[in-house]
């Protein structure tokens, strides 16, 4: 936020929310784990025992072990490693790219606009994860592959978004003040309508570090993401429900684990979200 | 003497807001007499509005919260009233049109179908025929052309002024006792403004009600009203009879207002200017709210808020330098 | 030699209404044909309903919008040829304020900014020379110095509107559009900036375009007044003509349509103009008032009114003005429907 | 009313080859030979050649995606792994997923607009924060995970309902509240909003100031507004309820386009996986055109501007 005393209004309005403060203790706890993932796990989360298979919950494996007798709390903290370098680096190619999109677009309109949405229909036609499946089916799985696939099926969601924004703020007088004063197009871009337009882009960006994680666990989860035995929560979940009759419990916690961090980034996107649209606020 | 028609007093309403409490309306008092027009006037957060959605108790709470007083209506207490027996005397008893006629219109419904579920809701028996024949009757009272049509219209197929009628049409469809009309020509061309003013004289005198008319333009009350109340920063400034007011003005504040507009019959070289700037309504001033701007402010300003007393019959001013020593 | 010159300005907007493939094309007569000049420490009041084009006007003068046809001079030199360099030196001497400065100030900048970007575009100061020049201005519109730290939510909407006044003083223009400048405002802060505003010419010697729906402020404002109706002009001349003797139907309904601040015997009903604004995008053939007009007849149906200078200085777009002269001590307009 | 249909069909031509062109390319975008990639590694290069010129990919691209249009409108698309012409192997799943996402769409409209109204209505009270938190676990719950803790609960612990395969009606149940779960969410999350968007508008207080009672404007003047935008959002879902199809159909076993598009992609069958792609993208694209013109219905300003 350009603006200190707005940002600190949002500040103290997302702190004042139980359901925000919530999120952000979930996310800042996941980031933790994944930056010290090392540090944190108790063992090797490859290393395999086979004498050790499926073992119960105990003191020494507080998740239990997997089929082939791998630490489960273990994968599940370097996991959240593997997570976040797809969130974020599919985010950013998404940010990146949707953003640049759609703010030419909405800021000059026109044919520019009319081609760049077209394309951006073309994109949202296949809905939800079936683009990056087609995507990552064809390239092949791995990380590289799947961050590529997920930010491509990410970009007309900030296209959008950052489009319709510019254009509700290109509207404003300011906008127009800035021409009469004499400024060149890319500084009226970059100093009078981005920052104006920003706030839905942010909640977008937080909202869809969720979706993307989903969107990565359900390719794992379908035998197209991160290959093992690199640890990956959709991966081992899809590994898990080979055994579901037998051993349960291993794919509790994966999917648990899915699930708290995105419901992190929804809870916190959501509070984001009441705290800078001050229109819903009374 | 009649016993007036509504008599708000010492009426307080605050709005707890996430920065702090607004103190919106202050020990407000004012009365209206059946058939008179009195009129609310001035500044932005002078609370007159406020004070329009108390007497229909409309005020939404939280985050509104009268704090004290009364407001009488035809002998009742409406603070005091049941929800029910509120909403029953909204639209029938006392109407409300609005400033904005673009927006008080529900966009999905026709107009004709929105002036007639004000008379079901309040006629629940009346049959189809006449419930049209009534909606007609009172488009043609409010100079709709082409009333046939008319009613089936959608609100955006009409200009701003035909939808202000379509409002009036709605609030008379019931005979109110009482008719608050909130800036009702604010949103309007002067040209439609002088139409929808006319129309509002005329159907008060044929109808013989009460009109409560808020306005931040003095031109419009001084055209309209019978009585004026002036109000300032939460607080009644001065009330008085419409030529008393204008001709003999008492508050500072009104004196000022009269002197700081812009005259189409006279020329005037510079305007009389209000110094500084309206209080904080989250914190207000010890003693007279309007002091710190008065040219006429005596010591006792800085400590009592003033009271409404009468000056003279009829006219009443909240002012040290005038009701006291 | 006039600072602003416009010859038959026009400007329309095309307009879909609807149908396959973006449908039947209507044109939107916006501005249709406007002429006016305003010469240096002069203003020029421009004053009409909404639909009239007057704020179009405004912006057609500045370049802002792109005309459709007709002649602006600034300066004595034709808008189009300030290109490259010099399109700066247009921009630095056509300034502009808009209706409602909570919309014309850029939330994100703070004060000195605001104001400081229009010297750094223009090269007029550098470095800390902008502070000290944004301080002069800021001082110049009345608002203290040590605010040019904070933000505009900071500040009300009188003090907004100094501040985007400062702004546009600040490239030392010769001219500056005001759009609707006070109507936003109450009336206690309305008289403030009105007075500046007037103080602001006289030391500086500018020309203003004042764009306002609100007669008296035109009337106090202005050194010469024009009338706007459906993007035509009907009636121009100095203010003193103007107001006390209107020669177009439409000036004179208008002027007896305003609620005065005095209580009279006069009826409200004796002054209506009757009827609707029609819509600009299909303005009456002929006269563009005559479907509201009292005195129309079968010519004003028809022929589009000749604009014409009916005393020195006068001009009117009317048919009949000589024959409704005699008729203007009574003015008994039907209550409109 | 009519012109306003045909405006918005005239729109579509362009994303419709935009998406066959997508589809047909995705094929193209994998590195490496596209008919190696279909015959697979093992294959020798006789096969690789006869695969190539069989399916027309030493033709220039223009001309292959000619043919992949042409296959695709006279269904003689052949899918590689039936030698069955691809639409007759895609149409009967299609019938199956639509079953599905059907049922789930209404589980989400019913469930998601009621609590959406509730919330607003009750804003800040205990039925909104229940409300939204529920949304947001609904949101946030991967729908694979969500159906096998299911399946655990119901199927395998309770025994009450069957984990996977298609035929009776409580066949469907799992399936179709774990392909919904998501979308009630977001349906309650919008309508909320929208609701409350609504219940600001000065044409509330009109409703009010005449004397409605709190349940017909709610109803009546709320509602009505607030739906529209809730009707792009449940377009919006149906989408993404075709599309969640692919996990939840792998979960239960449940026989529709999501889960033979993944066995083709895992037995590189690229001609079904193109067209079930197509078909999908079509469907979608058809739900939103008649989703734009439910919009015009509920909001006359657009009937008569359009």
């Amino acid at each position: 936020m350009a603006d200190r005393s707005q940002g600190s209004l949002v500040a103290r309005r997302i702190l004042r929310n139980p359901i925000a403060v919530a999120g952000l203790a979930i996310i800042l706890g996941y980031l933790f784990i994944a930056a010290f993932a090392p540090h944190i796990a108790p063992f090797d989360p490859t290393a395999q025992d086979l004498s050790r298979s499926f073992a119960p919950i105990s003191a020494g494996n507080p998740m239990g072990c997997d089929e082939f007798g791998r630490d489960i709390l273990s994968r599940i903290i370097f996991g959240a490693r593997t997570s976040l370098i797809i969130q974020f680096f599919s985010v950013c190619i998404a940010l990146v790219i949707g953003v640049f999109l759609g703010a030419l677009g909405g800021y000059f309109g026109g044919r520019l606009d009319e081609a760049i949405m077209r394309v951006m229909d073309v994109l949202l036609a296949f809905p939800g994860i079936l683009l990056a499946l087609a995507i990552v089916a064809m390239l092949g799985p791995d990380l590289r592959n799947l961050i590529i696939a997920i930010g491509v099926y990410s970009i007309p969601q900030f296209a959008r978004i950052t489009r319709g924004s510019v254009i509700s703020v290109r509207q404003n007088d300011y906008v127009t003040a800035a021409r009469a004063i004499g400024e060149n197009q890319s500084s009226i871009i970059l100093r009078y309508v981005l920052p104006n337009a920003i706030s839905p882009i942010i909640i977008q960006t937080t909202l869809r570090m969720a979706t993307v994680l989903l969107t990565a666990a359900g390719l794992g989860f379908l035998g197209l993401g991160v290959q093992p035995p690199e640890p990956e929560w959709g991966t081992m979940l899809s590994n898990a429900r080979m055994y579901l009759r037998s051993a349960p419990m291993v794919a509790v916690f994966p999917g648990l684990s899915i699930m708290l961090v995105v419901l992190g980034f929804n809870f916190f996107g959501d509070g984001l979200q009441d705290a800078l649209n001050p229109r819903l606020k009374e | 003497m009649t016993p007036p028609l509504l008599s708000v007093s010492n009426l307080t309403v605050h709005f707890h807001t996430e920065a702090g409490v607004v103190r919106a309306l202050e020990d407000i008092s004012f009365s209206i007499a059946p058939g008179e027009i009195l009129g609310l006037v001035g500044e932005t957060g002078c609370g007159k509005s406020v004070t329009a959605s108390c007497v229909m108790r409309l005020i939404p709470t939280p985050p509104g919260r009268i704090v004290s007083g009364e407001i009488l209506f035809d002998g009742r207490d409406i603070l005091s009233m049941s929800d029910e027996e509120v909403r029953l005397m909204r639209g029938r008893d006392m109407a409300m049109i609005f400033q904005d006629p673009m927006s008080s219109l529900n966009p999905v419904f026709t107009t004709g179908f929105q002036v007639g579920e004000a008379i079901v809701t309040h006629e629940p028996s009346i049959a189809r025929e006449p419930l049209r024949a009534r909606v007609l009757d009172l488009f043609r009272k409010v100079n709709i052309a082409d009333p046939e049509t008319s009613v089936n219209r959608y609100p955006h197929m009409m200009s701003g002024g035909m939808k202000q009628r379509v409002m009036i049409a709605m609030a008379l469809s019931c005979g109110p006792k009482l008719l608050i009309a909130d800036e009702p020509t604010t949103a309007l061309d002067v040209s439609i403004q002088a139409q929808i003013l006319t129309l509002i004289r005329r159907l008060q005198r044929e109808e013989g009600s009460s009109v409560l008319l808020i306005s931040h333009d003095l031109g419009v009350i001084a055209s309209m009203a019978d009585r004026v109340t002036v109000m300032y920063a939460g607080s009644i400034a001065e009330t008085a009879r419409v030529r008393d007011l204008f001709d003999d003005p008492q508050h500072p504040y009104t004196r000022g207002l009269l002197g700081a507009i812009p005259r189409l019959d006279r020329d005037q070289g510079r305007l009389a200017v209000i110094p500084g700037t309206l209080p904080n309504l989250m914190n207000l001033p010890q003693g007279c709210k309007f002091r710190e701007r008065c040219a006429e402010a005596l010591p006792v300003c800085a400590e009592k808020r003033p009271a409404l007393a009468e000056i003279r019959p009829g006219h009443e001013a909240a002012c040290h330098a005038r009701t006291g020593r | 030699m006039p600072v602003l010159d416009a010859e038959n300005l026009v400007k329309l907007y095309p307009v879909r209404t609807g149908g396959l493939f973006g449908g039947r094309k209507a044109l939107l007569r916006a501005v249709d044909g406007v002429t006016l000049s305003i010469e240096r420490g002069e203003t020029l009041g421009l004053v009409g309903e909404s639909g009239s084009g007057k704020s179009t006007v405004g912006m057609l003068c500045l370049g802002l919008l792109e005309k459709t046809s007709g002649t602006i001079r600034f300066l004595d030199r034709p808008i189009e040829d300030y290109t490259g360099d010099d399109a700066r030196i247009f921009r630095r001497k056509a300034q502009i304020v808009f209706q409602n400065p909570f919309a014309s100030l850029n939330p994100r900048m703070i004060i000195r900014d605001i104001i400081g970007r229009v010297l750094e575009i223009h090269g007029l100061a550098h470095g800390r020379d902008i502070g000290a020049r944004v301080g002069a201005l800021m001082r110049e519109v009345g608002l203290r110095e040590d605010q040019m730290t904070r933000y505009p939510h900071e500040f009300s909407g009188g003090q907004r509107q100094r501040i985007a006044i400062a702004r546009a003083l600040a490239s030392d223009p010769e001219l500056v559009v005001l759009d609707e400048p006070t109507s936003a405002l109450d009336v206690s802060v309305q008289a403030q900036i009105l007075n500046l505003l007037q103080d602001i010419q006289a030391a500086r010697g500018l020309a203003y375009l004042f764009i306002s729906h609100n007669l008296a402020v035109i009337r106090h404002a202005s050194t010469r007044a024009a009338v706007m109706y459906l993007g035509r002009l009907v009636e121009t001349a100095r203010k003193e003509a103007i107001f006390a003797r209107p020669l177009h139907p439409y000036t004179q309904a208008l002027l007896s349509s305003v609620p005065k601040p005095f209580v009279t015997d006069e009826r409200m009903e004796k002054k209506i103009i009757a009827g609707d604004i029609p819509s600009p995008l299909t303005p009456p053939p002929g006269c563009r008032f005559h479907t509201r007009c009292r005195y129309s007849e079968d010519r004003c149906t028809k022929e589009e009114p000749q604009w014409r200078e009916v005393e020195p200085g006068h001009f009117a777009a009317c048919h009949r003005i000589g024959e409704i002269e005699e008729s203007r001590t009574t003015n008994p307009y039907p209550e409109g429907g | 009313m009519g012109r306003f249909i045909l405006r918005r069909f005239a729109m579509l031509i362009p994303v419709l080859v935009g998406v066959s062109l997508t589809a047909f390319l995705i094929l193209h975008l994998a590195p490496g030979d596209p008919a190696r990639l279909m015959a697979g590694v093992e294959a020798s290069q006789e096969d690789v050649d006869m695969l190539r010129h069989k399916f027309g990919l030493d033709r220039p691209l223009p001309v292959q995606y000619a043919m992949f249009v042409k296959g695709l409108v006279t269904g003689e698309l052949m899918s590689l792994r039936f030698e069955s012409p691809a639409m007759e192997i895609i149409l009967p799943k299609l019938k199956n997923t639509l079953i599905l996402a059907c049922a789930s769409i209404v589980v989400a409209v019913v469930l998601g607009v009621t609590a959406g109204v509730l919330s607003a209505t009750h804003r800040k009270s205990w039925i909104d924060y229940a409300a939204t938190i529920l949304s947001l676990f609904g949101i946030s719950m991967p729908v694979f995970w969500w159906g096998l803790l299911l399946m655990l609960l119901f199927s395998v612990k309770l025994m009450w309902l069957p984990s996977g395969g298609m035929g009776t009606f409580r066949h469907i149940i799992l399936p179709a509240v774990v392909l919904g779960t998501a979308s009630t969410g977001i349906i309650a999350r919008m309508t909320r909003s929208s609701m409350l968007d609504v219940l600001r508008q000065d044409y509330i207080t009109t409703a009010a100031a005449k004397g409605l009672t709190r349940r017909l404007v709610v109803n009546r003047h709320a509602l009505r507004n607030a739906l529209i935008p809730t009707v792009t959002v449940v377009g919006l879902q149906f989408g993404q309820l075709l599309a969640g199809a692919v996990l939840t159909e792998t979960v239960f076993t449940w026989p529709g386009i999501g889960r033979l598009l993944v066995t083709s992609i895992l037995a590189r069958d690229l001609p079904v996986v193109q067209a079930a792609l197509v078909i999908i993208a079509l469907l979608f694209v058809f739900v939103n055109l008649a989703v734009d013109i439910l919009y015009a219905v509920l909001d006359p300003r657009i009937r008569y501007n359009g």
